[in-house]
């Protein structure tokens, strides 16, 4: 069913789309940078770069 | 700050990986039935149907506000206890922070303009709320410019903490100048003053996106501290130093976990 | 006080470890130095001579360990107890060579300090009224030897301390640490080169 | 009590020499109250309504321009090193350093006020308020700004990333100096509340900018 | 040609991680254009109509916040010396340097205005003519804030003094670019007469800057 | 052409006046130097030493007398085969070690110009990718050694170049000193500390 918003719809749906678009930037933000993170980890792992305690850089799940 | 940054946030990265799915779920949830409350609110008699921005408005307000309070929380923890999580938590934070701040300030701008007629107004409230948006653009500019993330700590945390003195300045304006903007009516002395059909759907919507903030928080300190991982074993690969000598380490391992404890 | 002469001072690190721009460049150094006594610091460039002043000076706090001063002025710090002359040489070009010292003499609390003797000591008397602009680079590192003279306090950090003397200079300066030492001071000196006084070596190694 | 006073005889006089003397300072006071007519438009009755507001600004500028080497010079020389190890408590020396730097470059600015009211085509009155809130606000923009002046130590940065991080921090004087003056001159509203804000702005940041001046500085350390 | 042209890379590369990258000369921009509403008032109308002032105000201080250390760093670490004794003609060296600035911290206001005009409450005209003044304006005064600078390291001067000697120079190229975009707003004064004066400012700027400064440092040698 | 041999050149000044912050430093200075050959300055603190090899660089202006170059390229000005050390690195901190080197390789025109290679050449290729500012004074001098490398100019002009370097790098620094004598270069170096390899001393006595 639709939800009547009255004369001023287009400030309400602007805001919950705004609060939708940011939210969902921060997400992707949040979710792109682990990815990188652990990427590049991987690679110096991978390089042989490890810290010195000996373990795997990578103790990530 | 190699030694003393693996020591506890390993365990940080164990528990946030645990805890992370649990929060993210509660947050659809509860942001689910906040959005559904909200739809179905009743309008109010003056403002019509434009106090659903109410609903996505106040909690981005409050959190503004608060996510500047964790941050200067993390902030004595890095200059007094330096506490080797805190300035991984200030840093993730500003972001979030940032982004709350220009919800509250593209709603509120938004809800002016039937309310008020205007959008923008240089009043206390919205002005020091744009004062914040600045700081904490401010801030973000400032770990982005400085490599070198402890430095960068201790003059964000200073910084930060200068900052809170905004806080009060936000949340009393509406008292000290007749402003615009509408004075506390949830979060008053005296207890609320708000219809509870408008007052349940906003705290469910605030709980909601305090758990957002929550989520994205920790998962975002997960990150900045992979993010340091990595630059401490670049720094290592750089310099081509050998870290291998064991000299120390247990003096080390000592100090760091001393000042974790 | 750990068997100390009344008078007699100690400074001590145990397992001191410096970190700089999240690098280690020393672990784990114990060293000492008693009154009377120079210490020269002595290692390659880049092995953390200058740190190490620096964290005795209270300038770098550092990663672990601790250094003390035992038998000193209970009131003070170490770092208020020390004079700290390092590379760079806290002058001001726009003031006058004798403006320039008599600051740090009244704000490092040198009462009745003769400005003029000090300057005719480390032989730039006939220089007091230029501004310290136009010193030359000796003539600079002159006038900072000149400021330990402002005030006594007994230990003296010294990073590379003779760069840019002369012969004349280095004498100079041989017999002002000389006198510190016979006074009972102590004397800390990260140097590359030969001192002209006698001292124990306090070789460090860390990274290059 | 001498090492604070040696610290502020010495800052005031290394200012006059460098920064070229008081006249420097008055003199581009006045060149900003020139410049201002240019680019806001040569009308008069604006001029005179924009008048504390253009003042207000080149307060506001001089101490921008000049406070990000107040540590700077010190840090690169390694006075601060020696300033830091002192019996002075680092409070005390910001302090000096930041009061040092208001008498050498902020008096002067309040005492040429009167002859670019004139300019400004302010009456008496006016330029009396802009002078009064002048002199209570300008020591609380020298305050806050010695808080950016010592990141910029910290951070081995200056220039913009400075200047960003210390206006926010001023607008709030900014704002109630330009209200207590323009409320002297036209208003209908108060005098003595936005100058009263001031004075408590100023007092606040006479508290808090030596205190975080100090804590950048000691956990700047390297 | 790549002497030149490693001077331009190192002084933006400079410029990007000490000043903190375009960001920031864009985060300041943006705070000044807050900070003016407070100063000037409220009113959104006379905004509107300040806005232009308060861009090109905005540009000039970027500018003169940045540019005194211009020159000052290469000489306080030696750069200077060897850029001078170099095959490069030290006008062009010049040059090459007032370029990077320009591009490293210009550039980033202009691409930055269209926002801000939002804020000011410009229409979509009205910022593009202020966006196109700047573009051509901008350099001008990088160019001629190049011969304070080098003034600065000549006289072993900074901060005010600087600004003193090139504020007035900076006069015309204001007034210019002003009138230019108000004229584009409201005018019936048209745009291409001023806009044109401000074109023409600016290529005087690019020869006399460089060989102004060049000069000034030349005979500064000491 | 003076009676040089091709490819020899000669550095000669013949009375010439230098005049700091209108107090004359030295006049009626002679001194020549020819391919092949080092000449140590010496003299006490502030007798100009500096401010002689500032004139010979072209970053003075001499009071009077004349300092020419016979034999180089006649393309160039003197200061142009010259390269310049002097007491400050013209070293940028926020840029790293290679960076620094590859800029002023660029800048003077240093084609085919290893930067690695010179690195390692002054024992820094382990801190390549470190910014300057991470550097000690040692290591700072050694970067500023790197640049003499960049591009083939005849004329050395060296201002206390040992200072700061531990052992080591004062052989590395001799030897590089020797290979560009043995090219035919030219060494001007002021100094108070013995330098290692074979010179012509010139002695100034100006102001003290
Ligand atoms: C850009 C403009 C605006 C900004 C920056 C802004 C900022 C804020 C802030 C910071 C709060 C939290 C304050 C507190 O907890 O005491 C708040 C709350 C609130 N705002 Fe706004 N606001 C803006 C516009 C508006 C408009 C136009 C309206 C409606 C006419 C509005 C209605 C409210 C309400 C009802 C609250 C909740 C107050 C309470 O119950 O405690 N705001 N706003
Ligand atoms: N910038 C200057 N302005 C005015 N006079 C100067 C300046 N620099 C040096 N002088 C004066 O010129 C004289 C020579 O200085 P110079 O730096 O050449 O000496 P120097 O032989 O290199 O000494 P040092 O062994 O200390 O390095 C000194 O007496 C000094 O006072
Ligand atoms: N400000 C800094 N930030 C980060 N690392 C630094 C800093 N200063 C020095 N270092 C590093 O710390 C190590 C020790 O430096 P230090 O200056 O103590 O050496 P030093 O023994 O005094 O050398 P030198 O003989 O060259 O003076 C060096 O490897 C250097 O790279
Ligand atoms: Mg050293
Ligand atoms: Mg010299």
């Amino acid at each position: 069913m639709m939800i009547s918003l009255g004369p001023y719809a287009s400030f309400i749906v602007t805001s919950y789309a705004a609060a939708a678009i940011v939210v969902a930037i921060l997400i992707g933000w949040v979710v792109l940078d682990y990815r990188n993170q652990t990427q590049r980890l991987r690679e110096l792992d991978r390089s042989g770069v490890t810290r010195r305690s000996g373990r795997s850089a990578v103790d990530t799940p | 700050m190699t030694l003393i940054d693996l020591a506890n946030p390993t365990r940080f990265l164990a528990l946030s990986a645990r805890v992370l799915p649990w929060l993210a779920a509660a947050t659809v949830i509860l942001l689910t039935i906040g959005l559904y409350q909200s739809a179905y609110a009743p309008d109010d008699y003056q403002q019509g149907a434009t106090v659903k921005i109410m609903f996505i408005h106040v909690p981005n307000a409050w959190l503004s506000m608060f996510v500047w309070g964790v941050m200067s929380v993390a902030s004595l923890g890095t200059l007094v206890w330096r506490h080797p999580l805190a300035d991984v938590a200030a840093k993730a934070a500003a972001p979030i922070g940032a982004s709350f701040t220009f919800l509250a300030l593209l709603t509120g701008s938004l809800w002016g303009r039937p309310m008020w007629g205007t959008y923008w107004e240089w009043d206390a409230r919205l002005t020091s709320v744009l004062i914040l948006f600045l700081m904490y653009l401010g801030l973000m500019a400032l770990w982005r410019a400085v490599e070198d993330p402890s430095r960068a700590a201790r003059a964000a945390a200073v910084l930060t903490l200068v900052g809170a003195i905004n806080l009060p300045i936000i949340k009393f304006s509406v008292d000290w100048w007749n402003t615009l903007h509408q004075p506390a009516s949830v979060m008053r002395m005296g207890g609320s003053t708000l219809d509870k059909a408008f007052l349940i759907p906003l705290l469910v919507m605030a709980v909601a996106f305090t758990l957002l903030f929550v989520t994205l928080h920790i998962a975002a300190m997960r990150n900045e501290i992979l993010r340091r991982r990595v630059r401490s074993l670049q720094m290592m690969q750089a310099s081509r130093i050998a870290f291998s000598s064991d000299v120390g380490t247990g003096s080390r391992q000592e100090n760091a976990s001393k000042g974790a404890a | 006080m750990n068997g100390l002469k009344p008078g007699q001072m100690q400074l001590s690190g145990r397992g001191v470890i410096c970190v700089r721009g999240s690098r280690e460049v020393f672990s784990g150094l114990d060293f000492e130095a008693v009154s009377g006594e120079a210490v020269a610091v002595t290692g390659r460039n880049g092995s953390g001579k200058t740190s190490l002043l620096r964290l005795i000076a209270g300038l770098l706090i550092p990663a672990g360990g601790t250094i003390v001063l035992d038998g000193g002025d209970g009131d003070m710090t170490l770092p208020e107890q020390c004079h700290y002359l390092g590379h760079r040489d806290a002058l001001k070009p726009a003031l006058s060579v004798a403006e320039n010292l008599s600051f740090w003499a009244d704000f490092l609390g040198g009462e009745r300090f003769n400005v003029a003797e000090s300057l005719a000591t480390v032989g730039l008397d006939h220089a007091a009224d230029l501004p310290a602009a136009f010193l030359s680079a000796g003539q600079r590192r002159r006038l900072s030897l000149a400021r330990l003279l402002t005030v006594r306090r007994p230990v003296w950090l010294l990073d590379e301390p003779t760069n840019a003397l002369d012969v004349s200079g280095q004498d100079m300066f041989g017999r002002l640490m000389r006198d510190h030492l016979a006074r009972g001071g102590m004397i800390i000196v990260a140097t590359h080169a030969p001192l002209g006084i006698e001292s124990r070596e306090l070789r460090i190694g860390g990274m290059v | 009590m001498t090492a604070l006073a040696a610290l502020i005889r010495r800052d005031i006089r290394i200012a006059l020499r460098v920064g070229g003397g008081a006249l420097i300072g008055v003199l581009f006071f006045l060149t900003v109250v020139v410049l201002m007519p240019f680019a806001v438009g040569p009308d008069l009755a604006q001029l005179a309504r924009l008048g504390p507001a253009i003042l207000w600004l080149g307060a506001l500028l001089a101490s921008l321009l000049t406070l990000d080497r107040l540590f700077m010079a010190d840090h690169e020389d390694g006075s601060l090193d020696l300033i830091t190890m002192s019996r002075t408590p680092l409070e005390l020396a910001c302090a000096a350093k930041a009061l040092a730097h208001w008498l050498a470059a902020g008096l002067p600015l309040i005492v040429a006020t009167p002859v670019l009211g004139l300019l400004l085509n302010l009456d008496m009155v006016a330029t009396g308020a802009v002078a009064l809130t002048l002199l209570v606000g300008t020591p609380a923009l020298t305050f806050t700004g010695m808080i950016g002046a010592a990141l910029a130590v910290t951070l081995h940065r200056g220039g913009l990333l400075m200047a960003v991080l210390v206006l926010p921090l001023s607008i709030p004087v900014l704002i109630f100096g330009v209200a207590a003056s323009q409320a002297a001159i036209t208003g209908p509203l108060s005098f003595g509340a936005p100058f009263s804000i001031l004075c408590a702005l100023s007092l606040v940041s006479l508290v808090i900018g030596p205190f975080a001046a100090a804590a950048s500085l000691k956990h700047g350390l390297d």
